[in-house]
């Protein structure tokens, strides 16, 4: 059933894909249905999953369901998905939030463009992906689901591919998700190697202690950053804004962004206390979150500052999450389902602005009419959840979240955190307030038109879900108990030795409460003397300009990469035949040279057969003279000379077949020659020698210095080889047997009759090659059609003729 | 072109006693110096003199045949023989042998190499006649050449001739570009 | 079953020859050749299933006994690149049939590709370096013709790089042929792996190192490769795709076989291997990234990506020769693919210059997947093939502790994952009216013609196949490694009794 | 194998690489065939010793020649002459295109060396347009 989900929401992908635009809007009523299923499902499994306990009486009995399937075993790659109590949480994320998203962009989507409903497609492709990864049980597993939400997240961003920004931004994220991928699979490979297994349950048994893991667990947290926008990596989220609503809400707020908080919650209980486990996260999650608030502060663009804070959230589950201690990441469990509520409604109420305004610049908003009003209540309750305001579900989760780590934040730096967390909290109410007071129209300036007062409001089905998210989130917050079998099952399966506490509205008088009301003082502060903090935050900004910021520091590499390439490769790859010939001659022959120096040994004679040196000084010369000579005949004729003093060295030699070869193909091949060099200039001049004649002459020497200490290693090593020659029997068997006398000729016929084979193949072909190129000018002739056209295959040279074309082989005749 | 009678027949008589040659190397090739390869050889020397007696047309007069035939038949016979013996369960290129004592030749032995070779020779003659189809075809080329400069068959080829000049081909390009907006 | 073992070689010839006489009818040789590459196919299937369950299976030709005659051997290894050889084989004659262009056009397209097969299959499955020599130049001649088919004066320009290195580098493989021959008097691959480890270490790692520069080159490793981005995008487009796929693969299967067979362990090149994989894979992506030619990129992944399979190599173990065993043919399919679609966009875009094409996706959206496809698994994206391998190739760099060359595969697998969204944002999406056009071809609705299409589809699914199919496909590739790492069974098969 | 044989050789290879590493395709396909002599005459050698022809009957086969180089020779010469065969008409149709027989550098290679590319990378374009998006956030 598990695997059935994720195929549903591939089959339904696919067909959405497939159906091309025709279903339009309606598409995203079919990609609702898997969701919907999903939902359903999961509510099925629910009793099971989260056990008859409740969270007060400590563990939670609830049974996983689990499935496996083995892809390649032999690499540990296979399919274990597991649905437990923290599965569950993040399910119901994924599906219910889905679900929500895919009837909101049914409203969003009224008049549909064409590609809307490619969105549908990729979109339930997307959800089976994230549900993948909140499912796995695999490591590996779950970074094939997690980098398939790369894919899908780049083709989502990108959508609307005729816009420049657009495909910026996709490719941004791509890049900056896809890096940390890279560097995640290398941890994960090397968490898996030393600890013998990549199930995260096996993991949680037996926490790996190997000395090697530390580093595995910073590839495997440079991964999580970068999926979960951290600082230094989070300038993609702002970027992949460009999507339309509807996609940010789900992807870029609700879901796949919190793919990394979620690999840090499963790992934290295995991992927190290896190697800078908790340096790491902690220092990053606290950097992230006070960053996102400050620059949230700043943004005029309701939808930035959405994804600012979301930044900044993301941050702050972190900080929860990375510490490794059940009683805080139970706080953390209540706070990831308050925040994909919320965050999801707010995104949601940005949309219908959007759509409806046809701005999200709070400048240019200048307050609704009354027929807008549920819309802004929704908006408003929905931010004050975000700013963990009393009695909503964000206040508990943030409460709960202050109390644990006052209580049982006992690690170094704890207290240090918890003060991250307060002054991240101000700064969350501060923006949320801004959010509130710019949908108000607080914000508007007078020269912009005001368009806010007499827009449509929204239809209710546009409204709907994120008004149902809203009332989760007041429901919620009033009776938490209703979560509390949930969230104690989610915590137990993150750390089978926790015994979760009840999650409550009031806890009575105690140090967290005290914080919360500092942290809404403060932020009451901000909100009143906004303007001066302003102007504080420009100056500061100002004052830190210097410091490189993450997308320049993006933008810096990738240009460096490219201009970094091409000028590599304008030097490597110069396009110069003599150039290339140079490397690889260097190549051949010093490579070699550097060990047969080693296996040097003495010289043989200096000359074994007497008749050799009027022949070898024939060679020499005429090798010498073809490279000296001027005429291309004369080099030619040089080059035949050298063919008849080889002829001379196999007569010598004893070989009269190879002499006879030798002494006819050199006679026809230096006819062809003169055939073809007839219609060449007869002389040569190098117009512009590619290489310069010492560096010709150093490398010619050592191709021949080469060449020599190779020729005379290899005869001096035969001696330690006790076998004889091969053809040695060749001899004994080729009167006998293959019934020749002639022994080369049965060696070409028969023992290596497969060489001549190949042979002759290639004498056929090179014959058909050469002719058909020497006649490629005159294809017609040869074809018998009139072939000139379309042989070409689209190449530029052969369209029409240029007007200032260039001289033609006029010359020649003359 | 002028030819002379006396160059004419000379030419024929040498020809054909190289061909006798060029035979004698094919089939003694198993025992003595020579074979296929030597055979053919000989052969395109022997049609060298033709070529240089009456130029590409007393080549194709001294052969009917088209070089790609020969050539392709060549191989086909190679390559059967090679795989023949497969079908009949042996390995690949098993070559058969016989004996046969016959009263005046004395012992006379044949092996299924013999039409290997006769490939091999076949192959080589119908590449030299090729090349000299290829490079020896002067009205032809003359032809070819002519049509470049008269800027039909080879103009598109010709354009690109001062391939040296990268910003001519630079502006080529953009020139294309630019007609193809238009 | 050894009885079949030639017929991959055999089969192609014979139709090559019959296919050279019969010129003048193009469907005639059509007919020839199709039914040529099935054939083989079938039989590459049947030797590779042999291979596998019988062990390693050997044909001697011409029945003499090694080391007299020249053997043919099979094992895993060889079955494997045979049938995805054979597959890609067929799969783009289809193409090129489909498209008509060079092969409409051109007598010799047939015989030539037809030697090409032939040539692919004899590197593949002989057992004899001066054969695998011949193997090799009639595998290079036949891509000479092609290569230049048309003779445009561009394809002549890098048809004279193309032709001149690889004559350079078959004149070197002659050279150290005969050193070889001098110090082992020997060439039958078996018998070298007897003697060569009698001979002192110092010449032993001269050959070694020899060898692999000799393949190296016609492989394109770092610092051979210049000539491969010059001279591949000129061909015509079947053409490049072939090429793309096998010819550069042969290079790496010859520097697999030599390396694991001939040599023993203290004569094995590690570093000097893994050094030049890392150089290889950076540069070659590096190269990728500053073009802007659809042809010329992929062109740069194939130098790029030969890194990885001698990364994989250079380890020497198991996990490692398995992953380069997958990674080769995977890469084999996917570089294919990726070319046959690169073949339909500049039938439908009027260009493959990504500064001249664009928003494809919109009219030709099966193109748009037909690409995405093998461009994610190229990038070693899950849970595409390409990402199996990569992983496996990770995987037996983390066991080695090869840390430097993990991370270097890491960074360039990045690169190349951006280079495929660079090729995807340019061609597929942006808007394709403000791009200078030429002669765009939008007729069919497909994409393309629907032989092309369902040729190109073919090798895509092929592709996919890979993916599902991973756990068998692997376990053969680790099987095949065992074998590699084993050489007393390739020597003894070959060998029969004799020592 | 002697010295001076070793040495011809070298001679050999050093003329023929100090051929091949110029423009003009006539020399280097010069180049090349020094460098295919080089081979030959190392294969020559190779089998060790030098002897008279391996005929059978013509003499003590003990004292013949080794004759697989002979026979691997002949198929290398054989090939070596196809390719450069092919070579020569390469540089025939360079003729008929260019009027000459230089090869040239890759005209891509140049533009990308001379960074003269007029049409802008995909790339650029995106990256001007994400730093412009940026700079905008910035405000």
């Amino acid at each position: 059933m598990l695997l059935f989900i994720l195929l549903t929401h591939l089959a339904i992908g696919v067909a959405i894909l497939g159906s091309g635009d025709r279903l339009g809007r309606r598409a995203f009523a079919v990609a609702a249905l898997a969701p919907a299923l999903t939902v359903g499902w999961a509510i099925t499994q629910a009793s099971g999953v989260i056990g008859s306990s409740s969270g007060g009486s400590g563990m939670s009995d609830g049974v996983p369901v689990s499935f496996s399937w083995m892809w390649v075993e032999q690499l540990g790659l296979q399919l274990d998905l597991r649905l437990d109590g923290f599965g569950l949480v993040m399910v119901s994320l994924v599906s219910g939030i889905g679900l929500m998203v895919c009837i909101y962009a049914m409203g969003y989507f009224s008049y549909p463009k064409p590609g809307t409903a490619r969105l549908a497609g990729l979109m339930t492709l997307f959800a089976g992906a994230m549900l993948g990864v909140v499912l796995s049980d695999h490591l590996l597993a779950l970074f094939v689901f997690w980098e398939l939400t790369s894919i899908t997240s780049y083709l989502l961003i990108g959508n609307d591919d005729r816009n420049p920004r657009a495909r910026a931004a996709a490719l941004q994220a791509i890049l900056i998700t896809g890096a940390g991928g890279l560097v995640m699979l290398v941890g994960l490979i090397i968490i898996g190697q030393s600890a013998g297994t990549y199930l995260i349950s096996e993991l949680l048994l037996n926490p790996p202690t190997d000395g090697v893991i530390a580093a595995g667990v910073i590839c495997v947290l440079v991964g999580a950053f970068t999926k979960s926008a951290q600082a230094p990596f989070g300038s993609w989220l702002p970027g992949a804004m460009v999507a339309p609503t509807p996609i940010s809400a789900y992807l870029h707020s609700a879901t796949m962004v919190k793919a990394g908080v979620y690999l840090v919650a499963r790992l934290a209980p295995i991992l927190a206390t290896t190697g800078q486990w908790r340096v790491l996260v902690l220092s990053v999650g606290a950097v992230t979150m006070v960053i996102g608030g400050l620059r949230a502060m700043r943004q005029y663009d309701l939808k930035l500052l959405l994804a600012y804070g979301t930044i900044s959230q993301l941050g702050f589950l972190m900080l929860m999450f990375g510490t490794g201690e059940y009683k805080i990441a139970q706080a953390a469990v209540v706070l990831i389902l308050a925040h994909g509520a919320f965050k999801a409604a707010l995104f949601m109420v940005v949309g219908i602005v959007d759509h409806e305004v046809g701005t999200r610049d709070i400048r240019e908003l200048h307050g609704f009419g009354s027929s807008w009003r549920p819309t802004v209540v929704v908006g408003i309750l929905a931010a004050a959840s975000m700013a963990g305001l009393p009695p909503l579900l964000g206040f508990v989760g943030k409460e709960k979240a202050l109390d644990t780590y006052i209580t049982y934040g006992d690690f170094t730096g704890s207290g240090v955190v918890l003060g991250v967390i307060v002054v991240g909290s101000m700064l969350t109410f501060a923006y949320s307030a801004r959010f509130v007071l710019g949908l108000l129209g607080h914000f508007g300036v007078a020269d912009k038109p005001n368009r806010s007062a007499e827009a449509h409001a929204p239809s209710a089905m546009f409204l709907g879900p994120a008004a149902v998210l809203t009332v989760l989130t007041v429901l919620l917050g009033l009776a938490p108990r209703l979560v509390d079998p949930l969230v104690a099952a989610a915590t137990t399966a993150l750390d089978p030795t926790a015994s979760p506490s009840t999650v409550k509205l009031w806890a009575g008088f105690n140090a967290a409460l005290g914080l919360s009301v500092l942290v809404i003082g403060v932020g009451l502060l901000l909100v009143w003397k906004r303007a001066p903090v302003a102007r504080l935050q420009r100056r500061f900004s100002d004052a830190i300009s210097w410091i490189p910021s993450a997308e320049r520091g993006f933008l810096v590499a990738l240009r460096s990469v490219t201009d970094g390439s091409k000028r590599l490769t304008a030097v490597v790859q110069s396009g110069s035949l003599p150039i290339y010939l140079l490397i690889i001659i260097s190549v051949v022959a010093i490579a070699p040279l550097i060990p047969a120096l080693s296996a040097w040994s003495d010289l043989p004679p200096l000359v074994d057969v007497p008749l050799h040196v009027p022949l070898a000084a024939l060679v020499i010369a005429a090798s010498l003279g073809a490279s000296i000579v001027k005429r291309r005949i004369s080099a030619a004729l040089m080059l035949g000379a050298v063919g008849y003093a080889m002829a001379g060295f196999f007569i010598v030699q004893g070989a009269p077949d190879l002499a006879l070869t030798q002494l006819v193909i050199e006679t026809l091949a230096t006819v062809l020659f003169v055939l073809v060099l007839r219609f060449l200039p007869t002389r040569w001049a190098d117009r512009s020698p590619a290489v310069a004649r010492p560096i010709r002459l150093t490398v010619s020497v050592a191709a021949a210095v080469s060449v020599f200490v190779l020729a005379l290693v290899a005869a001096g090593s035969r001696d330690s080889v006790s076998e004889a020659n091969i053809s040695v029997e060749m001899i004994a068997r080729s009167a006998p047997e293959a019934k020749g006398n002639n022994i080369v000729n049965v060696i070409l016929v028969d023992f290596r009759g497969l060489d001549t084979l190949g042979e002759i193949t290639v004498l056929v072909v090179s014959g058909v090659g050469a002719v058909a190129l020497a006649r490629a000018g005159r294809r017609r002739l040869m074809l018998g059609s009139d072939a000139a056209d379309e042989v070409a295959d689209y190449e530029w040279s052969e369209h029409e003729p240029v007007p200032s074309a260039a001289p033609v082989a006029g010359e020649m005749d003359q | 072109m002028k030819r002379l009678l006396v160059v004419d027949t000379s030419v024929r008589v040498v020809f054909h006693s190289i061909l006798v040659l060029s035979l004698y190397f094919l089939f003694a090739g198993h025992n003595q110096p020579g074979g296929g390869f030597v055979g053919g050889l000989t052969a395109g020397a022997a049609i060298s003199f033709r070529y240089v007696a009456g130029g590409v047309a007393e080549v194709r007069r001294a052969f009917p045949l088209r070089p790609w035939t020969i050539m392709g038949g060549g191989l086909l016979i190679g390559v059967l023989t090679a795989i023949l013996p497969i079908l009949s369960g042996n390995a690949l290129l098993e070559h058969a042998a016989w004996e046969a004592d016959i009263a005046i030749l004395g012992t006379v032995k044949a092996t299924s190499a013999l039409p290997f070779d006769i490939g091999v020779y076949l192959v080589v003659l119908g590449l030299i006649l090729m090349m000299f189809e290829a490079f020896g075809d002067d009205e032809a080329i003359d032809e070819a050449v002519g049509a470049s400069v008269r800027g039909d068959a080879l103009e598109a080829d010709s354009v690109v001739s001062d391939l040296f000049e990268l910003e001519q081909i630079r502006e080529l390009q953009l020139r294309r570009s630019r007609r193809d907006q238009l | 079953m050894t009885a079949l073992i030639p017929l991959p070689i055999a089969i192609p010839l014979l139709a090559a020859a019959i296919s050279v006489i019969v010129g003048r009818s193009r469907q005639a040789q059509r007919v020839i050749g199709l039914v040529a590459l099935a054939s083989t196919t079938a039989i590459s299937i049947a030797l590779l299933i042999g291979a596998d369950r019988d062990g390693i299976l050997v044909a001697q030709s011409g029945g003499w006994p090694a080391p007299i005659g020249i053997s043919l051997v099979v094992d895993r290894l060889s079955g494997i690149m045979l049938v995805t050889s054979a597959l890609m084989l067929l799969a783009v004659l289809i193409f090129a049939i489909g498209q008509g262009g060079v092969e409409r056009q051109h007598v010799a397209f047939h015989p030539m590709y037809l030697v090409l097969a032939s040539g692919v299959a004899a590197s593949l499955t002989t057992g004899d370096l001066f054969n695998l020599f011949v193997a090799f130049e009639m595998m290079l001649a036949a891509s000479y013709v092609l290569i230049t088919m048309g003779g445009r004066a561009d394809q002549v320009r890098s048809g004279m790089t193309y032709v001149v290195i690889s004559l350079v580098a078959s004149t070197f493989f002659i050279v150290v042929l005969a050193l070889v021959y001098t110090a082992t008097g020997t060439v039958n691959f078996a018998d070298l792996a007897g003697r060569i480890p009698q001979l002192p270490q110092g010449t032993q790692v001269m050959f070694a190192v020899a060898l692999l520069v000799v393949f190296g080159i016609k492989a394109g490793l770092f610092p051979l490769f210049f000539w491969l981005p010059d001279s591949y995008p000129t061909a015509p487009g079947p053409v490049t795709a072939i090429f793309a796929g096998l010819l550069t693969k042969v290079g790496v299967y010859a520097i697999i076989r030599t390396q694991t067979l001939l040599f023993p362990a203290e004569a094995q090149l590690g570093t000097l291997l893994l050094v030049v994989a890392s150089l290889t894979m950076a540069v070659g992506v590096f190269g990728a990234i500053a073009q802007d030619d659809m042809k010329r990129i992929l062109s740069f992944h194939i130098v790029s990506q030969i890194g990885y399979m001698i990364f994989a190599l250079g380890l020497f173990t198991v996990a490692g020769l398995a992953a380069a065993v997958f990674y080769t043919f995977n890469n084999i399919i996917l570089k294919t693919s990726l070319l046959l679609v690169t073949g339909l966009v500049e039938r439908r875009g009027g260009s493959s210059r990504l500064s001249e094409v664009g928003g494809l996706v919109r009219g030709a959206p099966l193109l748009g997947l037909m690409f995405a496809l093998p461009a994610l698994s190229l990038a070693g994206l899950p849970p595409f093939g390409g990402f199996v391998a990569k992983f496996a190739v990770f995987d037996a760099g983390v066991q080695s502790s090869e840390w430097v060359v993990v991370g270097v595969a890491a960074f360039v697998s990045l690169l190349t994952l951006y280079s495929m969204t660079k090729i995807w944002a340019g061609a597929f999406w942006g808007d394709p009216d403000d791009r200078p056009r030429q002669r765009p071809d939008t007729s069919d609705t497909l994409g393309g013609p629907a032989l092309m299409m369902a040729s190109t589809a073919a090798v895509v699914v092929i592709g996919v196949a890979v993916m599902i199919f991973a756990r068998p496909l692997y376990s053969l590739s680790e099987r095949a490694a065992e074998d590699l790492l084993e050489p007393i069974r390739y020597v003894s098969a070959v060998m029969g009794g004799r020592p | 194998m002697s010295v001076l044989v070793a040495f011809v050789a070298a001679v050999l290879v050093g003329c023929g690489t100090w051929l091949l590493l110029q423009r003009r395709l006539s020399r280097i396909i010069i180049g090349v065939g020094l460098l295919g002599h080089a081979g030959n005459m190392l294969l020559m050698v190779s089998g060790g010793r030098r002897g008279t022809a391996p005929l059978i009957g013509t003499g003590d086969p003990a004292g013949f020649s080794d004759p697989l180089p002979q026979a691997l020779a002949l198929t290398a010469i054989v090939i070596t002459f196809g390719i450069t065969l092919f070579l020569l008409a390469l540089g025939f149709r360079s003729w008929q295109l260019t009027n000459d027989d230089v090869v040239e550098d890759d005209v891509e290679d140049r533009f990308i060396a001379r960074q003269q590319r007029v049409d802008r990378d995909i790339a650029d374009e995106i990256l001007a347009e994400a730093a412009q998006a940026a700079e905008e956030d910035r405000r």
